[in-house]
This record gives structure tokens, sequence and C-alpha cells, in this order.
């Protein structure tokens, strides 16, 4: 019982003196994996009108507007769940996923992406990127 | 009176910087799970993305925090009840709407018993869209939010 | 009569009550631990913690001055139903007698005869004892004049906690008395300036730890905050600077108690002399000696909380009266049979 | 003292989207009433009004809390069998994976809960971290944290990626060391012990009759695991064992959660190292027969039903799910009755109810 | 050898042959049995009793609005037996009333509040019809019956909510 009570002191010592898990998040940035979903992007060359994607939208993200004499899809990030449904169903692969992370707005219309904001890709990472991996055997955690 | 001295101490320009980088770092957050972004909360608080590195912490009681994160749908019973847990925090008080849902109601837009957007019923300061967002999205908009702050003029 | 002070005399005054064991001290003590008990606890739970407030973007060491700057912007609110003389009272009272201890406490002895404290008393013992005392009330008090269930709940469980661990503390500080015949704190030190009471009396150590730890709602036994049951006890409708207070009360109490044990049990400023120090005054050394063993008294009080889940409130009182009671009268018996041998052996008395 | 009522939550360090109306006298719990509701969406009701491929991200969202694979696979299950549509064998496997990974992310999260709830703030880090490293996992395999819409109707998305089997494995075996750690901090920490042991006791024959299921039923000694009785998928072709509790309190409720991770561990070795190659997804169309269906999965929080009766066309004509924290909640105020208010956090969450599965 | 399918089939037509409306074997481990709606207290006390159909799985109803009933399933697994019956009784959708089965299978509890609450079938001699998920001011049909619409256009006022942002 003795034991069982000062144990986790001694543990607890331990693990203070351990390598931390955190990554410095806005300096130090994980790298997503390759299938990360962050966004849907439209390709609007490919795009052929058909409406697949706003039919088979569970959340009405997508809406046909008018843009350069073409109807293609406008996209309200705010409504998006990222179900990757529009993106199998589309039949020209004019939609795709992109690995954005980070768009928070102040206002409710930022979220809103029409055509021409939708077709662009997102803006590349500049800061120091890792991998998470299994690492520092000695000290037992992972994390990098 | 005390007050008046406040708001003319209030009205020195550094006395404001210093007082408002004070409100910026140290954001205690609500422990009101509204939907499904539950995880990420605990996620974002946790080791990897610690918030706390920028000074914000879940506390348990409201009468002490500054930030409601609106984790998901907000339905409409909770609505009342996340009405009330803002009104009884004390001012100066942000809100920061998390994932699709709380922003337009996303998945449930014909849902009889989901607020369409939790900006209907409460003032809303950051949108971080996402289902759920990760928590370098939350951390983005807490540096957002951070941001306004420091901008933010005299209150109260 | 009011005796005429020199000018030297009055500077040492200034500074015993506005530095070191006085305001600034308590203070400083404060924000310091509050930014070590948050990085120290993340560095257990394997994260950092407070980072990028403060100088360099590393250390985080402002993170209690923006968190005290943003609780005085806060509005106060007072519940309607609230009994608002005492609910606006309390937490002043809190930190006035939280910080009330501390000058009764030497810190280290003058080279001229007479210790470093704010006043000398031969009864300084039963007062901070006394002082101790009052802390239940002033729960009690806030909880009710909260008119809130949970504040409520908390200050009941307050109450019985902090009650049924007085007992425990008054008895092992019997067998310190009964060691060094004398109420003085001063004098206890000096007792212990050949051999120290932790190795004479390690259970009553033991016993006060645990009892002073419970007194102070630390993890093990914070039942009266217990957030996963009554969000936060007793200062629960608290809100801005009057949470700020009660905040900084509870680390004054921590304060004064590391200090009081480490004044009844460490040898309060005994230790080598430091050269460096001991060039400029020997005051500084035998400082330096005092806050070194309530640093590491609080690493372990701060510990408790990163590795102890909270106990049941009649778990605690169950320990209090049928494990620690025991425990500090076993102490005053062996005390009381070996005091004999150890007594010519003691320095000071 | 009279009795006060106690109105717990919403907003309240605990009780999530839950809110707990108590009879306390003094600080004894007499009377516990759940009332629940709070994330109630109707998705029994959206999902008659969608079609099939469009309930994918809706039936997920029942519990996306920590288990939305173990939640699909119900409903999957129920189409497939409606319409006879048979599942490449590989897909078979990676649903397998993918479930089981979801299982040991879900219950390290039910064990950090449980930590919370006793005040051990430590406990509350350690297993997300590590959870952390399953979710890496799951986004490698199916490009999201939570929510992943990973299995579809006759197979599932994507295929593994090149490397996910290595470093399966490493994290597996870092997980399985790991998990000492949480034994010596929490399950034989004594303060914990005492906190946990001896409270909430459900016996057997009340956990049957009350219809308690999944880690929950199992701690109270009962041996009942779809898993097993009914095997789905490729469960039948590993080898693993069903662990159970003694005395049904709380502290074997969390233990039994610990053993379900060594033994999604080693179904996961399993899946990994004999998982055939083959074409991942069947095509399906999108009407599904008439008919009327009831299956039965094992979800990380217990067996999950789905009744669905099918008029032959694209949309379902009723959607009946049946989740396993609806049906244990019937337990909390069974057993919320005469205990210390100190209790009712723990026994509540060492039932490990989930307010999403709840309302739905 | 006959499985425990047949024999809970062969069984329950044997005790009550005139209440039975149907009982067969829908696959391995389904059995669904529709009975007469004021005959279920009894069928399932002999469930439970005889048959070894200890553990309420769901209770679930369903809306047929075209022939004007409701049917009410009471899905029931057996920890030994290892099968899953489908107790199913069709109710009149003008007057919803079934006697509670709470006293048979506990667990039922809920489960029976929340179809009361969803279609709006009484049950006898439940202790609680009370609303448990929806909203305490809920004044519409109950959800889940058919004849309740939901909108086809997303509620949300985007519009109202982008000139808010704007003017500010």
């Amino acid at each position: 019982m003795v034991v069982d009570i000062i144990r986790p002191f001694f543990i607890g010592l331990y693990h203070a003196f351990k390598r931390t898990f955190t990554v410095k998040h806005p300096f130090v940035r994980l790298k997503p994996t390759e299938r990360y979903r962050g966004r849907v992007m439209l390709n609007i060359d490919r795009c052929i009108s058909c409406r697949s994607c706003t039919n088979i939208c569970p959340n009405m993200a997508l809406e046909m507007v008018k843009f350069e004499k073409k109807l293609v899809p406008q996209y309200d990030a705010g409504r998006c769940c990222l179900c990757n449904l529009c993106v199998e169903v589309c039949p020209s692969m004019a939609l795709s996923m992109v690995h954005e992370v980070e768009f928070s707005e102040y206002t409710r219309k930022g979220l809103i992406y029409p055509p021409d904001r939708f077709s662009q890709p997102p803006k590349p990472i500049t800061e120091k990127t890792l991998t998470v991996k299994i690492l520092d055997k000695k000290r037992g955690v992972a994390h990098g | 009176m005390l007050e008046k001295i406040g708001k003319s101490l209030m009205n020195i320009k550094l006395l404001r910087k210093i007082f408002n980088w004070g409100r910026a770092w140290s954001l205690w957050s609500v422990h009101l799970e509204t939907g499904c972004c539950g995880p990420e909360d605990m996620a974002r608080a946790c080791a990897r993305f610690d918030t706390e590195r920028f000074g914000t912490l879940p506390f348990p009681t409201l009468r002490e925090c500054d930030l409601i994160f609106v984790t998901g749908f907000v339905t409409k019973k909770m609505a009342k009840r996340l009405k009330l847990a803002y009104e009884q925090m004390p001012e100066p008080k942000y809100v920061i709407a998390i994932g699709h849902c709380s922003i337009s109601g996303g998945l449930w837009w014909d849902s009889y018993s989901v607020v369409q957007g939790v900006d209907e019923i409460l003032p809303v300061d950051v949108y971080v869209p996402g289902c759920p967002p990760r928590p370098e999205a939350w951390i983005q908009g807490i540096r957002m939010l951070q941001e306004k702050i420091a901008k933010e003029g005299l209150k109260k | 009569m009011i005796p005429i002070l020199s000018f030297s005399e009055i500077i040492e005054l200034i500074l015993k009550v506005l530095i070191f064991p006085g305001l600034a001290f308590p203070l400083l003590f404060a924000m310091i631990v509050i930014w070590f008990e948050r990085k120290f606890l993340a560095r257990i739970m394997l994260r950092i913690g407070p980072l990028h407030v403060g100088p360099l973007n590393r250390t985080g060491l402002f993170q209690p001055i923006a968190d005290f700057l943003k609780l005085i912007q806060k509005e106060i609110i007072v519940p309607d139903n609230a009994y608002k003389i005492l609910y606006n009272a309390a937490p002043i009272i809190a930190s006035i007698v939280a910080s009330m201890s501390v000058a009764f406490i030497p810190y280290a002895p003058k080279p001229d005869g007479g210790y470093w404290m704010i006043y000398y008393t031969p009864w300084s013992l039963l007062v901070i004892l006394a002082i101790f005392t009052a802390r239940p009330f002033i729960m009690v008090g806030a909880g009710w004049a909260s008119n809130s269930k949970y504040c409520t709940l908390g200050a009941i469980r307050a109450a019985l906690q902090l009650l049924a661990y007085e007992v425990p503390i008054a008895l092992s500080l019997v067998s310190i008395v009964i060691m060094s015949r004398t109420f003085d704190l001063a004098k206890i030190v000096e007792a212990q300036s050949s051999i120290w009471f932790i190795i004479l009396q390690p259970i009553g150590f033991i016993v006060i730890l645990i009892a002073m730890m419970a007194e102070l709602s630390r993890r093990p036994f914070d039942i009266p905050l217990a957030e996963q049951e009554v969000v936060f006890g007793w200062p629960t409708e608290y809100t801005g600077t009057q949470f700020a207070l009660v905040m900084v009360s509870e680390y004054f109490d921590l304060c004064a108690v590391t200090s009081l044990i480490t004044v009844l049990f460490l040898g309060g400023w005994s230790g080598p002399a430091i050269p460096i120090l001991n060039d400029v005054s020997p005051i500084l050394s035998g400082v330096f000696w005092f806050l070194l063993k309530m640093a590491i008294l609080t690493v372990i009080i701060i510990m408790g909380r990163g590795i102890y889940p909270r106990l049941r409130i009649d778990q605690l009182l169950d320990a209090g009266w049928t494990l620690l009671i025991p425990l500090a009268i076993i102490q005053i018996i062996i005390t009381l049979f070996t005091a004999q041998w150890w007594i010519p052996l003691l320095g000071g008395v | 003292m009279s009795i006060m009522k106690l109105s717990m939550g919403p907003q309240h360090p605990i009780t999530g989207h839950f809110r707990f109306i108590l009879d306390v006298d003094g600080d004894l719990v007499l009377k516990l009433e759940p009332d629940i509701g709070y994330t109630h969406r109707g998705i029994e009701k959206l999902a008659e009004k969608r079609t099939y491929l469009q309930n994918l991200p809706l039936i997920e969202r029942v519990n996306s809390y920590c288990d939305s694979v173990g939640t699909m696979l119900g409903y999957l299950e129920a189409i497939e069998e409606l319409m006879g549509l048979e599942v490449p064998e590989r897909a078979k496997y990676l649903r397998v994976i993918a479930a089981e990974l979801n299982r040991i992310a879900s219950h390290l999260y039910a064990a950090c809960l449980f930590s919370v709830a006793t005040g051990l703030e430590t406990m509350l880090m350690w297993p997300i971290n590590d959870r952390e490293l399953i979710l890496d996992l799951l986004e490698k395999l199916t490009g999201q944290r939570i929510t992943y819409t990973y299995p579809t109707i006759g197979g599932v998305r994507f295929d593994m990626s090149e490397g996910f089997k290595e470093e399966a494995l490493k994290r597996l075996d870092y997980l399985e060391k790991r998990t000492e750690d949480y034994y010596k901090m929490l399950l034989w920490n004594h303060t914990f012990q005492i906190r946990a042991k001896n409270v909430g006791i459900l016996k057997p024959s009340d956990a049957i009759r009350l219809g308690i299921v999944g880690p929950n039923l199992r701690a109270s000694g009962v041996k009942a695991d779809v898993r097993k009785d009914e095997p789905y998928e490729v469960y039948d072709r590993f080898d693993f064992s069903i662990p159970t509790g003694k005395n049904g309190d709380s502290y074997d409720r969390l233990e039994v959660r610990f053993k379900e991770v060594e033994q999604s561990i080693n179904i996961l070795r399993q899946a990994i190292k004999d998982i055939p190659k083959g074409p991942i997804k069947k095509w399906a169309p999108p009407i599904v027969p008439k008919g009327e269906v009831y299956t039965r999965v094992e979800a990380a929080r217990g067996e999950f039903g789905y009744y669905i009766v099918a008029d032959g066309t694209m949309k379902p004509y009723r959607l009946k799910m049946s989740p396993p924290s609806f049906r244990n909640l019937i337990a909390l105020p069974y057993l919320c009755r005469n205990v210390p208010l100190a209790d009712v956090p723990v026994i509540y969450i060492s039932l490990d109810l989930i307010p999403m599965d709840v309302d739905r | 050898m006959t499985s425990m399918e047949e024999k809970v089939v062969e069984s329950i037509k044997t005790r009550f042959p005139e209440d039975i409306i149907e009982a067969k074997v829908q696959r391995k481990n389904r059995v669904s049995i529709s009975v007469r709606s004021d005959k279920i207290y009894d069928v399932g006390l002999f469930l439970r009793d005889e048959l070894g159909f200890n553990h309420i799985t769901s209770v679930s109803g369903v809306d047929y609005i075209d022939t004007k009933e409701f049917e009410v399933i009471y899905n029931v697994w057996a920890i030994d037996g290892k099968v899953l019956v489908s107790l199913r009784t069709k109710i009149p959708r003008d007057n919803p009333t079934l006697k509670s089965l709470i006293k048979v299978w506990e667990g039922a509890f809920y489960h029976e509040r929340e179809t009361w609450e969803m279609f709006g079938i009484k049950f006898e001699g439940h202790p609680n019809l009370s609303l448990l998920l929806l909203p305490e001011d809920w004044d519409g049909p109950p959800p889940l019956r058919k004849d309740f619409l939901l909108p086809d256009t997303p509620q949300e006022k985007l519009e109202e909510k982008i000139k808010r942002a704007g003017g500010q």
C-alpha cells in the first residue's frame, strides 16, 4: 500500500524531466498527411457544369453561380463537412481536396468562396515543417 | 468614482496597450461543449498543441472565463443554456465559433432542433471552419482573436 | 510610550514591511509559484505550459501578470440574492489574514542579535495557530454569503475538512514544543542548530505535511474546490478582482505554511554560510537557506496535484481522525520518552 | 438538513452535454434524474430525407466523438445485407483495421475522462497524447482526424498507403509499452483505487435486466461481445479473447477497457499481417431493394443496432438506431441512488456515456 | 437437431396459436414474431421466462401512413441462446396505445419514452411519459411521423448575416 502511494510520486518526477510532446505550432508545423482533406478546390477549366456535386452535397455547401459565362460551383467553407462525396462524384475530376488547415475568418462572408477564390490553391507553408515519428527510445516518448 | 478613474486611466495609450496585452494573453475558456468538436477541444488543450502556451486555459467556473468555444452544432435546447452561460460571464467576453455546424448549421440545415448558426444568438468574433477543425485551426482562431483584442480600443 | 527609532531602524522596518517578509515577498512568491506550478505540472503532463507570454517568447514568465491584468479589468458581478457586505468583504479579509502570518516568522538571525522578522513575540507559534484557525470562518462566510448551491456545498466541505485537520496540526506541534520547551519560533529554530527536528520526529513531519496540504486544499485533498463535483467550491461566484484576491490569498497561505514547516522541522535558516552572500550580509545567507527549504517543500506540495486523484470527503475525514491523530499521538509519546536524551544535544535553549 | 435540488450541467466541468437533476441531502445524492436531449439533432428523421449515400456523413456523426467507424459499420452491414452485396476481402480487413484503431482511440479517451472525474489531470494528458498517435495513423489511412467517412457502401474509400504497415506496427509496440505507465500511474495508484473500487457496483443479473451493453456489461462478468456472438466482417478469423471483470464496479469498467485495448492491438497485428491483396471497393447500386433488417455491431462503447426499413427507393423509409450509450443510460439513475456527491462523476464517467450517442 | 431459431418459432406457435399473426425465421440468429396488440404483454413474458430472451436491444416504431398504422417493434436478444427476436405489433394510427412492457424488460424504460416522444404512441403503465430529447417548449407534432415535414432549403439567413457584418 505504501509503495502504491509513493510510486506515482517518482513516476511523476521522472516524467517531469522527459522530453515533451508539444509541437510549438505556429513556429514549427506538423506536416499534414498526404490524404488530409482540408478544403475543396475547383479547377474551373475542367468543370462541365453538370451539377452532380451540388446534388450530392449533403449540406448544401456548393451552389451554382455564373462566372465568366459558365455555371460553376461556389463553395461555402462554413457549410462544408469535408465528406469527400463531391470529389468522388465529379465526372471530370474538377474538384479536389487540398491541404489547407488554417482558413479562419472574422466574418461569415469571408468563408464563402466565389469561383475565382475557390479555384486558387492554398498558400504554401513557409515555416519549418516536420513529420511525426516515433523517436527517442531512451526517453520513451514519441513526437519530434 | 472608481470607474471614472479607471476610464480616465484607460485613455492613456500606453496603459491601454498594456491592459489589452493582458486580456489577449489570458483567455480562459468555458467548459461548455455544445457539439461534437469536443475531442478536438481536448486535443488542443493537451500536450501536442497545448494552447496554454498562449495563456488559453480551460477553467471550471464561468464567472472567470473570457472565451466561449462554441464546439459544433447548437440545439435549440442547448441554445438557451448557452445564452444563459454567456450572460453570466463578466465583460469582456469573446466567442469563437468552431466547425461548420456552429457557423451555419451545416449538415443539419433542415433539422427541426438545431440552431442555424450560433451567430443568431451570440455575437461571434472568429469563425473557424472545418469538421472538426484541426487543433492548428483552433490555434489560428485564438491568435486571430488576440490580434483583434490588441487592436481593440476602449472597452468598458 | 512610543519608542524612538533611529534612522537605520526606520529603514530596516520599511525594508521588512514592504520588501522582504512583508508585502513584496508574498506577492512575488505567489507570482513565481503560480508560474512554476503551471510550468511544472505541464512538464509532468509532458507539455510545455505557458510559453509565449513574457520575455523572449520562451519562458511564459509573465503569464501570472497577464492573468492578473485581465482579472482586474473584468466586470465585478455580485449575485442578486447574495449577502453583499460579507460577500464583498470576504476576499479582502482572506488576503489580509493570509498575509498576516508572515509577520511572525523569523527568516534569519541578525548579526547583532535579534531576528529578521516584522514583529517579535515569544508566543509566535500560538499566534500563527490562531491565524490558521480563522480561515475556515472566512470560507464558510463567503460561501454562505454567495447564496449559491455550489458555493454552499463547497463551504460546508471546507468547514468539515479544515476543522478536522486543525487537530493533527496542533497535536504534532505539541511534540515540537515538548522538545524545544518554547513557543517562540526563533528559539525553536535555534534549538535545531545541531540537529533538525525532521530527523528526530519524522512521523510528526509527515503528519504536519499531510495536514497542511489538507488545510491548504491542495490536490489529493482539494475537496472544497473539487471542480468535477462542486464547480469551484466556495469562490465559484467571485469575479474579477475579488477572485484574484481569493487566488492570491491561497498562495499567501502556501507561503506561510511552507515557512512554518521550514521553521519547525527543517531548521529554518541553519545551513553552511555561502561565501558570496555572507560577504554582503550574513542575513542573506540565512535567507538563502530558508528560501531553498521553502522551495523544496513547495515542490512537494505542488506535486500532489500532478500525481494523485482527489479523495472523497468521508475518506478524508476518516484519514484525519483515524490515521493522522493516532500518528501524532504516537509521536508525542515517543518524544516524551526520548526527549531526555535529545534535549542536551539541542542548541540554543 | 432538508433535501436540496441541485442542477448539474450542461455548463459543468464534468457533465459534458448532460444535465443531472440531483436530490442532495448534505453530501449524499438520494436520486439522480438525467436530463438529456442537449445534442438531439433528429438524425433518424433527417436520414429519411437523404439518399443512402448522403446518409454516410450523417450516420457517422451520431458518435463522431470518438468512434465513427464502429458506428458506420452497422449501417453499411445493414445496407449490404439488404442488397446482398459481398464486400471484397481487402476492404473487410481495412474496415476492421480502422474500427480497431478507432476503438483504441475511444478507450484511451474514456480512460482520460475517468481520471478527470477523479481529479487526476496528468492522466488526462497522457492517454490523449498517445491517442494523437493513433489519430495520426487514422489520418494517414482515411484523411481526417475525427470524422473519417472512410467505409462506404460496397467497400472502403482509400487503400492503405505505403509505409502504413510499418508505421502502425511501430506505434502499436510503443502503445503496448506505454500502457505500463498507465497502470502504474492510474490503476495501481492507491488513491485512485480507493476512489474507484466498490463504487457503482452493477451485478450481472441487473446488468442484463437493464439491457446494459459493451464493456460495461463485460465488466459485470457477462461474456457478451457481438464480435464473437455474430461475427461480422472478418472477426471470426482473428484469435482474441473477451476480457471480463469480476465485481462490476467502476474500477473494473476501466480495467476492462484497458484490457480491450490490448486485445485490439492483438487483432490489429493479425489483421495487418494477413491482409490479402485485391480490390477495395465494389460498385453498389443507389437503390436498395425492399426489405427489413436488423444488424448489430460492436462499436467501442458496446453493441450498436440498426433497424432499417427499405421501401425500394433511394432513401430509407425508416432508420432506427439503437446506440450503446442510450442503452447504458438507464444504469446511471439506477446506480446513483444514495451515493456521495463525489461518486456521481465517477459513476457517470465509468459508464462512458457519450451524449451525442444518447441523443442522436 | 433443430436450431434455436426454429425452436423459438415452434414453441411460440404452440403456446399462442391464435394470437400470433406470423412467426418466421428471417435468417441465422433472427426471428420475427407478429402478435395482436392486446396480447403483446403475455408473449413478452413468455419470451423472457421460458425462452430466455432477457436483453432488450431496442424499441422502435414505424409509421405506415398509407395503411394508417403504426408498427411497434421490440428487438430482444437472448444472451445464452444468441438469437434476436423482433416482437412486432400493429396499432391504429388514430388511437395509438399499447401496453407498456417495462415490467417485462426493465431496460425498455427510455426506449419506450423515446418512442412516445417521437411517434406519440402511448404506453399504458409507463410511469414517466414526458419529453426526453426534444426541447421543453416543443409544440409541433411528434417529429418522426411521416406527416411532419422538414424544410427543403437551408434555414440559415445568410443574407441577413452578411448584411449585419457589413453594416458594422
